[in-house]
């Protein structure tokens, strides 16, 4: 299959922020300590000179074909259309099978770019990183051990105490694993000892798990990612010979969000739904729900975006069953598409994608990330809603759940 | 130059020395022992750095977030820090120079302006934030309010910053530049001497700005070996450390404060040149 | 991709056997107690009509497309030619990357296919298979999870204490597991006993996970499963412009091996490996290496093959690492190609299979399956023994190892 | 037609009755013990199927596996089975038929021709393989050797097989044919007459072999509602049952023997019409 290109098609200005036009409200920008704005400069100078290089973006785009795998199938899923009322009330629904991915989910696709780039632009021995559960530690300590870097992952100590696959295979792909004892030990206090450690180690490359962070990460992240939508989009056109009414994709950092949704940026008919974790409701106020959750805009890792905090400005922690969902922030470009309305939002509970977990093992034969599953509940409830037979729908499956298997087979066995 | 500074900087320069600037977290390990904490360092400081805790800083080491966690659980707020800095300033006789040092989402929350008001009116004499970047429109609006103020503007430089960037600080910076030692974290490795001198050097070559030097200052050697090339000598990790010290062995107020003062005293007789 | 299709190439005599002309020994057949005899007459007419059935195995197709993601990357490995000597010393390496697949391994082409077949030509409405590790059961409950079909699958006692993933895979995809208590309670009495239970329930289909058991199976099974082998034939002509010189897989019962070796049948200059597991090492006895290990001819489980047994013919246990090869036989088309030469065979030690799972895990940054270890041993030891610059070798790689991670992880621990 | 089921298909016959049949497993739970048995139930049986152990067998229920099971356990091997016929047969005066019944793995390794020939040389009156398909060559061969020797080959046929696979079977069947009640296995339901009925029919339109029925046929009235439509009788899971009951309690040899005897002597009463 032949890769439709790179088009920039939603640049930030050149300090790195979205400027929402209506409200001047600025997404995004470079908020780090002085220590950091060196080496962030080798990282968007080298980034732009990346995107400019014919011959490493077309290495690149091998190795992502052939080593991650990125060329997955779209699925049309008549189980999940007879779920939703049937092709005759609802049209067609599509996921694209990004659980197919080399390491199990779309984090892979910008890890190893990130990694690429830090070899083969940056001449980096090393690269930084931190984990929540581990999917990012996972993508980024494989994509070291194929590319010969060291890889330094940090994880708060509770996250390390924590059964995870994904950690033990961190481990298995070699990488050194740093324990963070900082505070509340998860994932917020390890992002920054991440960046601490960047900061003494200028020779290293930091990569980030998401599109979050300070300017050039979330410009960086998106624009690999979005390699995903571009294949998507393609393979879309081909099957329903138009553009989908709707792409529906989670939305925790915002990573797997943008990499199905970017390509349809400017397709003014296609409408685009980020999903967010409700946790136990959104009322509760345990949830990642930034956006659906209306939290105000703050100053989080190095960039300005909608954040989970107090009236003090301390951050809150966020709360999901969904481990990959569980941060307290979002990408600052989607909150900027957030912001413009292009993005609606949408919030699942942890039940409801724990029930939607089960379902799809059991109706459809896919063991879905948690993570997916609170991307597929809503979309199905959003389908029903819409009920318009002409309507092609494309849900981003964005990673298979091989780490949730012992919390979901106790929550079956619990709720049965 | 904020007046404090011209003062303090003036009297150390007459007195042959630098001048000696603490660092503590505001309300470690609470209230009540910071404000005696802070009303003894005086006694021995030119400057106190005041951290306002940010529970999830990307530039303080573990010693530090510890302090802030210890000084968020006891209930630790923007607004507390400027009751505190307030009621010590009070207290306090002599000219030292109060600075806060934070980071830039809490002020954004409390809003700037509302921030450098508060700051104003409680006896701040600068501010440090330590990641808002030169560029940004909240820069900006901070550097043009402590200015018009009369606050100091205290930017933070490393030896890995260029040129550009160096420029664009000094544009910021007022009443004095705060140079870090090396790249890294506080407290993690051993001041560096070479890269103070080489900086010391390019921001020369561009201003007369007094110079101060932070990270890695731990004990009495250091800070006269640094106190030669700075105009403000910075120590934060080992005097935090004093402070977890004091009151793991159950010392509180007065008693904390004495233990703490005491640390401070011999440390900051390093400036004597 | 347009896959090239179906084209018989070694087939079987009417009674289901192939027989070695030269030594006149005969390979598979139908040995089977007459309660079975009709349930398997249904498979073996149902299976001759749904091959020339255009509209089955085009739907068929589609959803291995989709579903499984059977069109996955052949990966130029310069990692393992670097580890091997070199390009200019070896020639080029490639990695067929079936571990991309659903659910994780080559097992869901046949489990798949199976039961669809079992609903769209037999119309049955309930599945019988049977398990050791569970990777067959897994790939077998998921087809019957999309396909709405009941799922029932026979896991030795002993087995089913063992922590696996892939058993609670196969309980969330709502597979009804039935636990064999007989005799060593491990696989070949859970064989027996899905046999059985399909003896009780004849309008049931009962699906085997390897190319093995009575005929029509290992006929069906390597039919089905060959889909990925002439994927495969076909990158690598794209890739390389020509035939491989060597096609290296792995050999439990041989369905895999099957899968990507049998396009090359009638390929005079293609140099066929299958890699058993020597276990401890062929000479302690404690193996799962049939061919290579000389295991002589004897019926098991209803065909005629190379089976581990005693003197008596009582059936030895097989011995090793991977329990995925942890099988006293191998599937009777399998042995007749060993017995023609056609496919060499190689055997691997646990030892060197676990160091190579580190290997590949630290060198490549991919997890592969335990199995797939055994067959990337031997074939660099191959290579290099044949070091010859103008050779492509082509490995299987047959799975990924998310449910060796466990055992793999403990291993690098007491070993490093 | 095999002798000695000559004679006893006669002798019940005359006394207008059925043939009882019983399974056991050969060395179930001891060489000793299983000889003791088998001499005791030749009194109450007119034939006796011996089960060879194959630890992999495909069709036998749990409660023959684990028979089977404690068989090879205490050396159970297809030498040793004939040895164990052998020494029963010359201790045992009645015309009592005996029959191995297994799976084709054993007799190919032990040589096809070989069997035969040990069949023959202990006394063996009949052979079951459970798995020997019709079609296969090695079953043509055991035919053809078993029928050579005047031994009884013994198909098995479930309601499930249609005319064709009936009439292969019969071909090759010699002495009597076993029917098998329901499709299922050993031991798992009741003993299905309507299939028994439906089986016999088919078969005596082409045939006039005796016929003998097993599968579910668990107490005397069992055996009684079969033996109105059987020539044979076979009970097999119930009696082994008995005999992993009596080990379990201890019992060996003669007591073992009589344990099972007993039971076995009820069982077999069934048959008188
Ligand atoms: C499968 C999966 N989906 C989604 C996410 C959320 O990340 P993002 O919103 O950045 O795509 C993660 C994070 O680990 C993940 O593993
Ligand atoms: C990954 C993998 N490879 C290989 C095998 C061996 O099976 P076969 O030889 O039939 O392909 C298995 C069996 O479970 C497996 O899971």
């Amino acid at each position: 299959m032949k890769i439709p290109p790179f088009k920039e098609l939603n640049a930030p200005d050149s300090l790195g922020y979205w400027t929402n036009k209506k409200t001047g409200e600025k997404y995004g920008g470079q908020y780090i300590s002085p220590l950091l704005i060196p080496n962030l400069k080798k990282v968007e100078v080298g980034f732009q000179k990346a995107m400019k290089n014919k011959k490493f973006l077309t290495n690149l785009e091998e190795q992502l074909v052939n080593h991650i795998g990125i060329v997955t199938p779209i699925l049309r899923s008549k189980e999940l259309e007879d779920i939703a009322g049937g092709e005759k009330k609802i049209g067609k629904i599509f996921l694209k099978r990004t659980d197919l991915h080399h390491d199990s989910s779309h984090k892979p696709v910008s890890a190893f770019s990130s990694v690429y780039f830090a070899k083969h632009i940056l001449k980096a021995k090393k690269i930084i990183t931190e984990t929540g559960a581990s999917m990012n530690a996972r993508a980024v300590a494989s994509a070291c051990a194929k590319l010969g870097l060291e890889c330094e992952v940090h994880i708060g100590a509770v996250d390390a105490e924590k059964v995870s696959l994904n950690k033990d295979i961190t481990e298995l792909y070699g990488a050194k694993i740093i324990e963070c004892h900082d505070s509340t030990k998860t994932l917020l206090p390890a992002m920054a000892a991440a960046l601490r450690s960047w900061q003494s180690d200028p020779s290293a490359m930091y990569v980030v798990g998401s599109c979050c962070g300070p300017h050039p990460y979330p410009l960086m992240v998106r624009t690999f990612a979005s390699i995903i939508g571009r294949i998507a989009k393609k393979q879309m056109q081909e099957l329903t010979g138009k553009l989908p009414s709707t792409v529906f994709a989670v939305c925790g950092g915002g990573s797997n969000l943008s990499a199905i949704s970017y390509p349809y940026y400017n397709d003014k008919k296609v409408n685009i739904f980020g999903i967010e974790s409700a946790g136990k409701g959104i009322s509760s106020g345990a949830h990642a729900a930034t956006i659906t959750g209306k939290a105000p805009i703050g100053i989080l890792l190095g960039a300005r975006s909608n954040v989970l905090m107090n009236e003090d400005g301390q951050i809150n922690e966020s709360h999901t069953e969904a481990s990959g969902l569980d941060f307290s922030g979002t990408g600052p470009e989607i909150c900027y598409m957030a912001s413009t309305g292009k993005i609606k939002f949408r919030a699942t509970t942890d039940k409801e994608a724990q029930e939607t977990f089960l379902m799809m093992c059991r109706k459809t034969g896919i063991l879905p990330a948690i993570e997916a599953c609170y991307v597929i509940h809503a979309a199905l409830k959003e389908i029903k809603r819409r009920k318009n037979p002409r309507e092609n729908h494309l849900i981003h499956l964005c990673g298979s759940g091989e780490s949730n298997v012992g919390r979901m087979l106790k929550y079956k066995r619990d709720n049965e | 130059m904020n007046k404090t500074f011209q003062k303090i900087l003036a009297k150390a320069k007459s007195e042959n020395r630098s001048c000696f600037v603490a660092f503590v977290t505001g309300m470690d390990p609470d209230y009540e022992s910071s404000k005696k904490i802070l009303i003894e360092l005086s006694k021995y400081c030119d400057c106190i750095e005041i951290g306002v805790s940010f529970n999830t800083s990307t530039s303080d080491s573990s010693i530090i977030m510890s302090a802030n966690d210890r000084a968020i659980k006891s209930g630790a707020k923007t607004g507390k820090i400027f009751q505190l800095i307030k009621e010590v300033k009070s207290e306090v006789k002599s000219d030292t120079a109060f600075v806060t040092m934070g980071y830039l989402n809490q002020i954004h929350v409390y809003g700037i302006d509302n921030y450098i008001n508060d700051c104003k009116k409680s006896g701040v004499d600068g501010c440090i934030v330590v990641d808002s970047n030169n560029e940004a429109p909240e820069d900006d609006q901070i550097f043009k309010g402590l200015t018009k103020n009369n606050m100091a503007y205290i930017k933070l430089i490393a030896p890995t910053n260029d040129d550009n960037y160096i420029k664009q600080s000094l544009k910021k910076s007022s009443s004095w530049l705060y140079i870090v030692s090396y790249a890294g974290v506080t407290g993690s490795k051993e001041v560096n001497l070479d890269n103070v001198k080489k900086l010391s050097k390019m921001i020369r070559k561009q201003s007369k700005i007094p110079i101060g030097v932070g990270f890695g200052i731990k004990n009495y050697d250091d800070v006269k070996k640094v106190s030669k090339l700075a105009d403000l000598v910075v120590c934060g990790s080992s005097i935090v450390e004093k402070i977890k010290e004091g009151s793991q062995k159950g010392l509180t107020n007065q008693n904390l404060a004495q233990f703490v003062g005491e640390y401070v005293k011999t440390l900051s007789e390093g400036v004597k040149h």
